[in-house]
Parts: structure tokens; C-alpha cells; sequence
């Protein structure tokens, strides 16, 4: 599998080394592997700390930023940062007004951000959590590691990022993250597997005509694989799944995020499929996200995530944001 | 006995065997993972031996200290911070003592061992590193060579279990049939204590 | 190959719902195939038009929006639009001011624009055009058809929206698109060869270890083949083909453009390298965007474009922009 | 001599031979094109068929310039306006006519051929439809069957040309070797052309 990388080893430093030069309005440490907003620490505004292995670009040092988050640590490929970089990157934002660290729901993720938020207490940060598990696809919790933390991710670090730009203090803007992934619930599938640099060649086969149901954005298979379904079928399916866990009484957020591989033509296509769907369902659409937001390298195929919002979080979402993913309103 | 030579050069050992083995583990990633677990142990390993050749640490429990602290610090994913959790552990149960026996470690081990299931919340059976590092401690009373064979059984036996923690949870029934890269690992760490002890003539240095 | 869509005929139509349920602020009208900016026809402002075939997302419609294009034609996949959806779109972006009609230099596109000139004229719409052509891939230009238009549509399409937007008369629009044209550059390599909707199997064979440079937006192959380089080294050679073509005095705005198939860690790693090459040259860089804008559905690979600035270009770079693809300052 | 229905009859059967050929046409495109060459004359003559069963024009003039302007509002890229342009031309050429000779046919084609020329600005051997249309034209002052034959060679001789004009001109060196897709598709509508007349015993209708 051909890569535009130089080797293996070190994509993850050189990609931080591309964003530092694309964006000046970021810090970034490549060495210590933590990406910072410039103007960080600000004066009574909460920290938001996010993490997890490289390779969902521009998810989640492409969030970093007014009105989303404080900072981001970058792991290896797929692989959760190491806690050093998150305390680091509690100590770069942290103002007295405390941290929120976003942890998305993965054994390597909690481990080390659990291992960081002792430490960064040791230091004197006061320190929250919020865990991100949203995805539908994970069943029978008690026999399993629990739901992923996938496509929400995106929701709660920009309602909680709208929240602490507020000034809003650690234990309420935990509470709209925890409000936010309660909120939300995510379905993907894959057209293809994925090649991480590190292997070389896509994780698992996929043979023509058929495609994986519920995978995570790690390159893992997904619980199902069945003969090729048509966007509308996919549509249908995937809303259904998240439907089944969330039944929303309140308008939605939908993001169509694709999984990297995937064009934007066949995303906004997907988008209209998922849109006949939720009408279908009668869930009352109130704002509509489309790209390549939480992906998984090269691989193809795409997800769909509702987040049921009341007034209070659809304001939030609506206000301005300024990250090199996700910008608007300044 | 064992001093803090020793287990450099266990560990010198363990990362010639990642570095020959990583590929393999994490092909063993893939199908039930993320792919990343021989680059993962591969990276921490090296850093590992690099801190020890600088602060060549005196004691054995030093030793595993700061190997342990090392791979938390470089590792990250599940593996990082459960591997570094065991040798720390393990490290902090032997003291300050400049030389300990194998019984000694074998006790050491099994603090471990408990500090890992506390901290990931695994059992024996849900196919796991506990799957090989619960036997091994265990048989490491007995001698380094059953706790090498111990590993290595309880590697193989994670083929046909189901998954329910870590990231092969998630593929719920296609978990089956496949070997868990931790346990594999695992398996080899103890398979290099053992070849460490075998060519330092260690087989009989318990203290019974 | 797994595509997510309904089939082949339908992938313009399907996308074109999508984008409208996502973009309220467009008005798309899927049957004709025109999408135009909510607010259009807006008084005293010239009406900027673009389009082209589909496939290169979020080129052209992407880019419709406050402070960028008024309207966009996207033709069928890799095919140019047909004139009746441009003199649609001119007349509905028409205020009097009249309407610049931005081409990338392909036959097809040159062939329809013109016509649909000329019908547009004789509905009394006075058109302006500007050709795009960048890529210094395409050399003899008296034994082909000219360069191609590629990344420098982008920004084309920004920098005479700017100052469509401040009100300039057509000639001073016009004016502008041509001096960033002229001042523009770009250069392509492809990874991987494109599937189309409609073929369903890649346009060439492109076998593992080799890579092609010189490559187009439409899956065209390459004017070369070679082993497959490094990041560093296709950084080289691609800055190096550009700098041939365009000797920057002025500082330059960078664009690292991914071709869609290409992971956005793998094009910040790229863009790392491309800096590099830059600084070695002694080019300075005024501003860097990293991403997937002008695209060739899957296709695994990247395209470096150049604009030379002078401080006059530089302030409607940074002007406001708001569109589902490109948005800041507003 | 040839009527509306006549030239109805050729574009339904070109339709359907676009529509058997439409993947060889694509599949043309693509080592030197953009893979399109065969959707876009299907959807064009999709199109025009619609559009001739719902007008009825009456006159060959007519049916052409309906089907030429119907081309250009449907197919796009290079070709729509070229072929479209090709038909209006030779449609326009035919004037009010009724009923036309193989003669005038040939005289209009030419004017047809030559706007395709002006327009795309190719010459023969620049590799287009143009070295299948040029000698076409020509070999229908003699006999619809020399004209299909012209062109099917026109089409052959495409192959070894480098490509001056359109997409394929992009690739350079690269371009010989394979056969145009314009010129291809010249020839089939062509070669539907004299199949038409031949099933209408038309290979006569010669003013000379
Ligand atoms: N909760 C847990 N308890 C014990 N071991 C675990 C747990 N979760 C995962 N593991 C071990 O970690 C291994 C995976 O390590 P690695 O691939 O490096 O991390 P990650 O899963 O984060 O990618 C698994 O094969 C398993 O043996
Ligand atoms: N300038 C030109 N003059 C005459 N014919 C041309 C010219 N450019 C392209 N063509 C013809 O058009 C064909 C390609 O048509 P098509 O694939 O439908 O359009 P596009 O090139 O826009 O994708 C070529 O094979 C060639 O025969
Ligand atoms: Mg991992
Ligand atoms: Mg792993
Ligand atoms: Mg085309
Ligand atoms: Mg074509």
C-alpha cells in the first residue's frame, strides 16, 4: 500500500510539524506531541483537554482552537497518547479555573488519561472527565469494553468548547459534555479496511461485494459483514441502529462523517439517504454536519450520528468556532 | 540470585525479541485489534533499554521501576500502561533489596499481576494478557522454565475464547479463533526471563 | 470497486439533495443542476459562475457562498456542465453588474462556457471570462490543449469572490482573476488511480511501488511513472517543477491540496516537507492551507499550488469567507 | 431520397449502437482520457430520442438541429458541443429540404465537419473524431458504404497518432498507441448511418 509519508515511524511527528506550519494560530510541540491554542491559559476559563491515537484527522488537533478545544494530544497511529502529553497539556491550559480531559471510551484511552489526571492532581490542576461512548454498534456492554467513543467526540468538544469559552465553571461544563455524549449515539460501516503505516497492508480482507456493519474508526471489522448494500439501504440501517438506542423527542444534530476514503459526492449522496430516512422516522432535523470529521486514515465508508440538542445546546453549537476543522461564526 | 544485571538482561533480551517479533504481533492485532500492538511494545521497549544504558539503575526493583515508568510514558494504547503498570509494581514489591531469588520475584510478580487485573478489570478468561501473566506467576514458584511453558500454554489457549475486554470486545463472536496479541506477548517476556536465567545458570536460585 | 450510492446515474442528483439539506443557505435545484448563494441576485455586485464536472468536491459548489462564488454548475462526473445550467446560474446571479464566468482550461468546459456566453449575451447579461490554467504537469501548450486548470481555481474563486463582494465592477474583477491566475502555479501526483461511478474499475493500472507524476483531476495518468518516492522526495520534485514555471518575488499562499483518497495526517506530513523545500528555496510562505478542496473522488495522492500575492491579493485572501468548504471571518 | 423519418431511423439506431458500445467507449477514455466518453453519448442520445419521438420535426434539417441542440443541453464535456455542434451545422446546411440526396448529405456534412473544426480548432491526425468525420465526409460523395469505411480506417489510424487536442494531448507520449474514443464513436454513428440507408435501399439516392 503506498503512502505519501517518509517512513513509518514517523508520521505522527511529521504531520504536527505540517500543522505547525499551516497554522500559526496553534502551538505546537512536536516533540512532546501536544497541540495548544496560542492564547492559552485564559483567565477563568476551563481547560478542554482532548486525546486519542493519530490517524481521525482532523479529529482531534484539528479541534483545537476559540470555542472548542484548550488542547489535544496526539498519540501514535491508532494508538492513545501517552500520559505526559496530557499532563503537559493540563499544565499549558490550565488557569486555576480547572481541566476537563475528553476521553473517548477505549481501554488504552482511559488507562492513560486516568494515569495523567492523578498525576496533573499531584500537580495541582483540578481535573474532570467526561468519557465519550456513543457508539451503537458495541452491544452487551457488561461482556465487552463497552460502547466506542467515535462520531459524538466531535459534539461534545464543540458544546463543552462553547461552554468553557463562556466561562462557564468545570462542574457545569462537564455536565453539557456528559449531557452531549448522553445525548448521542453513532453507526458506521466500511467499504474497506484500512492500511495503517505501521502495517502496510489494510487490517483485515474485505473481498468485492460485501461491506462491514458497525466498525469503529481503529480499523477493526465490524460485528456483521453482509453482501453490498446501496446508499439508501445503508441509510436506512444505520439510522436504524442509532434509532433503536436513542429515540429522540428533541431535535438533532446529524453528522455524516466519512471515514477518510470515502468521496464528499458519495457523502453528500448518503446525507440525502440519510436525510429521507430520519424523515421518514420523524425525527426533526435541526442542524446538518457533511465530511470527513472522524475518520479512519484511508479507509472507505462513512458513519452517522444524532445528537438530540434543546435549546440550550443547539445555541451552543450555533456559536462561533475557530479550529482547522470545524469553523464558523468568526 | 537475581541483581539488577539480571534483569537488564532480561529486558535487554525481551526488546531483541520484540524488535524480532513485532511484525507478528501485530499481525495478531489485526484481524480482533488496531494493529499496532508489535509497533506499540517495539517503541516502549526501545525506550526502555535506552533509559536503562543511561541511569543504569542498582537494584532490581529499581530496575523494573524505572522500565515500568519508561513504558508508560512511551507505549500508550492498553498495553502501555498494563505492562508498565506490571513491572512497576512488581519493581516496588521487591524493594531496595541489591539481589533477590526467584521466589522472591515469583511473589513480586504476582503483586503485579493483581495490580494489572485491578487496573484493566480482566479476569482469566476474557482473553487477555492475564491469560499468560496468572500462569506464569504462578508457575514461576515452581521454576522459570514452567512459568515459560505456563505463558506459553496460556497464550494458546486465548485461540478459541471470546473476547471481553479491550479492543477485541468490540468484534464480539469473530474474536473466536484468534490468538490475543497481549497474552502473545506476554508469553514472550516470560519466555525471555527464562532463556535470561537458563544462560545465567538462575534455574535454582530459590530459596527453598 | 464499493461505492456508497444508489447507482451511477443518479450520484449528481443524489449529492445535490444531500448539499441542500445540509447548506439551507443555498439554493440548490437539483433538476437543472445550479447552485446559488441564498442572497443572489445581490445589487451592484457582479455575479461570479463557475463549474465544472462533479467528482472534484468541494470544488465548485462547495465554494458557493458570502465572499466567494455567487453560483456553481456542477457537470456530471469528470464531464463539463452543459450550457443551459450556466446561463441559468448567470441569470440568476445577474444584478446588472454582470457575471464572470470562471473556466478551467479544458476543452469541454471552454467549449460549453462559450456557447452558454453567447446565449447569456443575448439575454442581455454582459459575461466576463477568465480561463484558468496552472499546471505546469502539461508542457508544449502549442501541442495540446494548454495547461490544465487545477488547484488555482481555488484561488480564482476566492480572490475575485473578495472583491466581487466589495462591490468592483466586472473589468476590476475580471482584472483580479486573471493576475492570480497568471501568478499561479500547481503541480500533481497521483498514489493511486480514480474510479469512477460510471467505468466502476480504476482508469489505469497503477501497480504497487510506483507512483505518477504530472497527474490531472480527472484521472487521467500521469506524464510519468516512477518508483514510488518519499514524501520529502515528492515535496522536491513537485515544489521544483512549480519554481520552474513561476519564480515567486512576492510571497507565495500555499495550497497542499489532497486528491480525496490521501488521509489528512499523510497531506499535513506533505505539507511539512513542502515548507521545508520552500524555505530551501527561499520562497516565503504568507499563508498555508492544508486539505482535500479540489479532488478526484478517491484517488490517493496530492497537488502543491502556488499563488503569488501582492499585499492587495493578501487582504482578500484574508477576507471573509463563508461556504461549506472554505469559511473564516464570518 | 431521404426524409425526416430517415434520419429518425439512423439516430435511433446510432442510440442503440451508443448504448451496446457505451462501456468499449468508456473503457477507450480511460488510458487516455477521463473514462466518460460512453455516458456521455448515452445520456445525449437517450436524450434526443426522447426529444424526436415527442417533436416529430418534419423536415432532415429539422431532426438534426433538434438533435444537435439537444446534445449540447444534455451531454457536456468535449463532445457534447462538438457533435452537437456537427448535427446543428449540418442540420442548418440542409435547409427547409423536405427530402435530401446522398449529394446534398455529403455537401452539409462537410459544412457540419468544418464547424466541428473551427470550434475544437483540430486538424486531422491531431487524433479527434475529426480523422474519422474528415474522410467520411469525403467518402460520401461516393457511396454511404465508402463513408462508413472511411471512417472505421480514420478511426483505426487513430491509434499510432500523438494526441494534440482534448484530454488525451495531457498525457503526451503516452497517448499513442490507443484509439481515440471521439473517433470511435465518429465512425459508429457513421457506419449506423450507411447501416440505415442499406436497410432502406437508399445507397442510391445519389442526385448524380
Ligand atoms: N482490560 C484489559 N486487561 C488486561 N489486558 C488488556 C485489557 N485490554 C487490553 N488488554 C491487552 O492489551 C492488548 C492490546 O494491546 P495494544 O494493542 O498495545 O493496545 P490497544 O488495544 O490500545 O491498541 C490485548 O491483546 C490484551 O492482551
Ligand atoms: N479540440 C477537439 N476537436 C475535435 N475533437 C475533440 C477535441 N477535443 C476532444 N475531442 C474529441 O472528444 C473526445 C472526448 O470526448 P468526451 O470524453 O466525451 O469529452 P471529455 O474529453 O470532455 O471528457 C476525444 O476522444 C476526441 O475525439
Ligand atoms: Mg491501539
Ligand atoms: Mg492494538
Ligand atoms: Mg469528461
Ligand atoms: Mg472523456
Amino acid at each position: 500500500m503506498k503512502m505519501l509519508i517518509n517512513v513509518a515511524e514517523t508520521v505522527v511527528a511529521d504531520g504536527l510539524r505540517g500543522l505547525a506550519a499551516a497554522h500559526p494560530e496553534l502551538t505546537v510541540d512536536v516533540e512532546s506531541r501536544v497541540v495548544v491554542r496560542r492564547d492559552a491559559p485564559l483567565e477563568g476559563r476551563v481547560g478542554l483537554v482532548s486525546g486519542g491515537g493519530s490517524g481521525h484527522e482532523p479529529l482531534h488537533a484539528g479541534f483545537v482552537g476559540p470555542g472548542m478545544l484548550s488542547a489535544a494530544c496526539p498519540g501514535e497511529v491508532f494508538t492513545s497518547p501517552v500520559p505526559d502529553q496530557m499532563v503537559r497539556a493540563a499544565a499549558a491550559v490550565d488557569s486555576g479555573a480547572g481541566v476537563l480531559f475528553i476521553v473517548k471510551n477505549y481501554t488504552g484511552d482511559v488507562l492513560n488519561f486516568d494515569m495523567a489526571a492523578e498525576l496533573a492532581e499531584d500537580e495541582g490542576i483540578q481535573v474532570a472527565k467526561v468519557l465519550v461512548n456513543d457508539d451503537v454498534a458495541v452491544t452487551d456492554s457488561l461482556y465487552t469494553a463497552g460502547r466506542r467513543g467515535t462520531g459524538a467526540t466531535l459534539f461534545v468538544e464543540k458544546l463543552a468548547g462553547a461552554a468553557a469559552e463562556e466561562g462557564r465553571p468545570l462542574e457545569q461544563v462537564q455536565a453539557i459534555a456528559r449531557q452531549v455524549n448522553e445525548n448521542t449515539r453513532s453507526f458506521g460501516v466500511a467499504l474497506s479496511a484500512v492500511t495503517t503505516p505501521a502495517k502496510g497492508s489494510p487490517t483485515f480482507d474485505l473481498p468485492a461485494g460485501e461491506l462491514e456493519l458497525g466498525i469503529g474508526i481503529h480499523g477493526e471489522p465490524g460485528r456483521e459483514r453482509r453482501a453490498m448494500m446501496t446508499s439508501g439501504e445503508i441509510a436506512d440501517f444505520a439510522v436504524d441502529a442509532v434509532l433503536e438506542d436513542l429515540q429522540p423527542s428533541n431535535p438533532v444534530l446529524v453528522l455524516v462523517n466519512g471515514m477518510g476514503g470515502t468521496p464528499l459526492l458519495e457523502l453528500y449522496g448518503f446525507n440525502a439517504e440519510v436525510q429521507r430516512v430520519l424523515s421518514q422516522r420523524r425525527v426533526a432535523v435541526a442542524r446538518t454536519l457533511v465530511g470527513n470529521y472522524v475518520t479512519s486514515l484511508d479507509m472507505a465508508g462513512a458513519s452517522v450520528t444524532l445528537c438530540q440538542v434543546d435549546e440550550e445546546l443547539l445555541r451552543l453549537w450555533d456559536a462561533p468556532v475557530s479550529t482547522p476543522g470545524l469553523r464558523w461564526g468568526m | 540470585m537475581l541483581d539488577a544485571e539480571f534483569f537488564c538482561r532480561w529486558l535487554t533480551l525481551a526488546a531483541s525479541w520484540v524488535e524480532r517479533d513485532a511484525d507478528r504481533l501485530t499481525a495478531l492485532d489485526s484481524p480482533i485489534g488496531d494493529a499496532d500492538h508489535g509497533s506499540n511494545l517495539l517503541r516502549g521497549f526501545r525506550a526502555v533499554i535506552a533509559t536503562l544504558d543511561e541511569q543504569h539503575p542498582d537494584t532490581p526493583g529499581a530496575v523494573l521501576a524505572v522500565a515500568g515508568r519508561r513504558l508508560v510514558s512511551t507505549v500508550g494504547g492498553a498495553s502501555g500502561p498494563l505492562y508498565g503498570t506490571l513491572l512497576r509494581r512488581t519493581g516496588k514489591a521487591l524493594g531496595d533489596a541489591v539481589e533477590v531469588d526467584r521466589d522472591e520475584l515469583a511473589e513480586a510478580l504476582r503483586t503485579g499481576v493483581d495490580a494489572v487485573a485491578g487496573l484493566g478489570g480482566a479476569t482469566p478468561g476474557d482473553k487477555t494478557m492475564l491469560d499468560a501473566l496468572v500462569p506464569a506467576a504462578t508457575a514461576l514458584r515452581t521454576s522459570f522454565a514452567a512459568a515459560r511453558e505456563a505463558a506459553e500454554q496460556g497464550a494458546l489457549a486465548t485461540t478459541p475464547m471470546l473476547a471481553r475486554k479491550g479492543r477485541a470486545s468490540y468484534v464480539g463472536e469473530r474474536s473466536i479463533g484468534h490468538q490475543d496479541p497481549g497474552a502473545t506477548s506476554s508469553a514472550l517476556l516470560v519466555a525471555a526471563l527464562a532463556e535470561t536465567a537458563g544462560a545465567s545458570g538462575e534455574e535454582d536460585t530459590s530459596g527453598e
